[in-house]
């Protein structure tokens, strides 16, 4: 199988210019130390080269990862305080070798890789049946059922049922007032009383209703139906039939 | 030994692949053969798929055609395969049964009545697991429900009389008219709400 | 044309209904019947079902037997059914599960350091895809997978052993000659140039 390292990468680190297999080959005979070198800069620029190329040949763009992996790895080891003994005494010919070796890990598993695709491609064919299993099969058998509900159950939940359900707790919602009802009220009361005091008509009812008894005053006064007063502020309101045909004016405070 | 012809052969392997009937078009289609091609083959295969020839059976249900298992074989599939399960009641399940227990027969439509809302997943999962059964339909074409054999056995109930008497979540006895009143009406306060 | 015997005629029944792959003791159990009384109906039934011959075929994956169908079928299989063809295995899945087929059980880390990447993305495709599953977490918290059964049906294996064996894929000594040589060499001819 060819090997095929042909990384084309040329570099501008602070400490190094050049292509990507000098570094490593300097690296690897320590004329830089690794911990100089910025791995996530050279990264950069091989994905930046990549994209500029147009072309993403996977195949390549693994083999150079698992490179920078390996030197990432020795540059951790590296970092590491106490384990500096172990590598300070590393020769180039050992680092090689390490390198070398997951190269050829590497290796293993992607040519692996590529027989288990092409085995996968062989069999795509062949489809499996997946259904449920027929509504017979997924019954107990009458002959060999034993008992594992209580019949204590069924009467309880029919006691449930004939409960019957607690009222709704209405509490939490206010009672509609509808405009068009305060309108026909009002309307009845001056049929009854040209003029009243709006207190003395309605003061006992609620606030809500009290409130939309002002609006059909208002509609009434729109339509030119009353009119009404108030002499001075939160003093009494008097409200006044208008004769049909006779235009009104409110005085308002 | 025979071989299939090769057509014969592809209606099987989409027969054994589907989990419908599929219709003598669709096969037809999905082969890109014509129809009267596709029915000579299919009339091949009935034949070699006749009931008593092999494991599987061709079927012409709900307007297709469909592979079966032959009918001998279910107590051996029941051994491989089957694995009961009796999970516990929900809540549902467990008053859609008490209504159809208590009232039966009683129709689908009584059940959600009774319990004010629709019933059918309950029915359906109830129906399934073989604890009801449809006894018929109403004049109105409703399904009616009672309880199955496998009901009072997975109850141990020595038959129906034998269901335990509900009067005592009741403080006056009633009878079954009465009770059945008594369910409607406070069901139809539970839609309401 | 032919009619099976018996237990054959059982035997495919029962594989029919089963989504998975039956051992040859399940299926002599299930048929109340010896082992060899089962297998002799077995090898009846795998002649007949032998590919070219019908639209199923018996096959023996993932430790037992199972019924599939014809791979000459797949296309209108997929007109019929309108399933898209499963997508083919990216360069990242098919090395991802080369390691953990050959591995196994292997921790997440352990990929990530073979491959040189995080492989995060190939481990979590081919668990959605159902081809690996976690099999527990190492003493460091890490994920460990393992294949699972539906990896060995979907690659026809009968078992991982039926893999390839794995000194299939060792890099030759002129690989490795030539790494070595190139890790070297390469800066040294840069360097003198």
């Amino acid at each position: 199988m060819a090997s095929r390292l042909d990384l084309d990468l040329d570099l501008d680190l602070d400490v190094f210019i050049g292509p990507f297999d000098l570094l490593l080959s300097i690296v690897l005979r320590e004329e830089i130390s690794l911990l100089e070198v910025e791995l996530g800069e050279i990264v950069a620029m091989y994905v930046t080269k990549l994209e500029e190329e147009g072309e993403l040949e996977l195949e390549v763009a693994t083999e150079f990862l698992v490179l920078v992996a390996a030197l990432l790895e020795l540059k951790s080891r590296l970092m590491l305080p106490g384990a500096e003994e172990d590598l300070t005494d590393m020769e180039p010919a050992e680092a090689v070798e390490e390198l070398v070796s997951r190269m050829l890990e590497y290796r293993r598993y992607r040519d692996a890789g590529r027989a288990l695709k092409e085995h996968f491609e062989s069999q795509r064919g062949y489809l499996y049946r997946s259904a449920p299993l027929p509504p017979e099969l997924r019954r107990i058998e009458v002959e060999t059922a034993e008992q594992v509900y209580e019949p204590e159950q069924l009467a309880a939940a029919l006691g449930d049922l004939l409960e019957p359900p607690p009222r709704p707790d209405l509490s939490h919602m206010r009672a509609t007032v509808s405009l068009r009802r305060r309108l026909s009220v009002v309307r009845s009361v001056l049929m009854n009383k040209p003029v009243f005091d709006f207190d003395d008509q309605f003061g006992s009812e609620d606030r809500m209703t009290q409130a939309v008894t002002i609006f059909a005053l208002l509609d009434l006064y729109k339509k030119g139906e009353a009119v009404w007063e108030q002499t001075e502020s939160c003093g009494p309101i008097t409200v006044r039939r208008v004769q049909s045909g006779q235009n009104g004016l409110a005085k308002t405070a | 030994m025979t071989e299939l012809s090769p057509l014969a052969r592809r209606i099987e392997s989409l027969l054994f692949l589907s989990n419908q009937p599929v219709t003598e078009l669709a096969l037809a289609e999905a082969c890109e053969v014509e129809l009267a091609e596709a029915e000579q083959a299919i009339a091949e295969l009935e034949a070699d798929l006749a009931p008593g020839r092999r494991g599987l059976i061709l079927r012409r249900v709900g307007g297709g055609l469909a592979l079966a298992s032959d009918p001998e074989s279910e107590a051996a599939a029941r051994r491989l395969l089957s694995r009961p399960r009796t999970p516990p009641l929900t809540q549902a399940q467990a008053e859609t049964l008490a209504i159809v227990a208590y009232l039966q027969p009683v129709a689908r439509p009584e059940i959600a009545r009774i319990r004010g809302v629709s019933s059918e997943s309950a029915v359906n999962s109830l129906s399934e697991r073989g604890l009801i059964e449809e006894a018929g339909r109403s004049r109105f074409g409703a399904a009616i429900y009672r309880t199955s054999p496998l009901f009072e056995k997975v109850f141990g109930l020595d038959g129906l009389d034998a269901l335990p008497d509900p009067s005592r979540f009741d403080p006056t006895p009633e009878d079954e008219r009465e009770i059945r009143e008594r369910l409607l009406a406070a069901g139809e306060q539970r839609a309401e709400a």
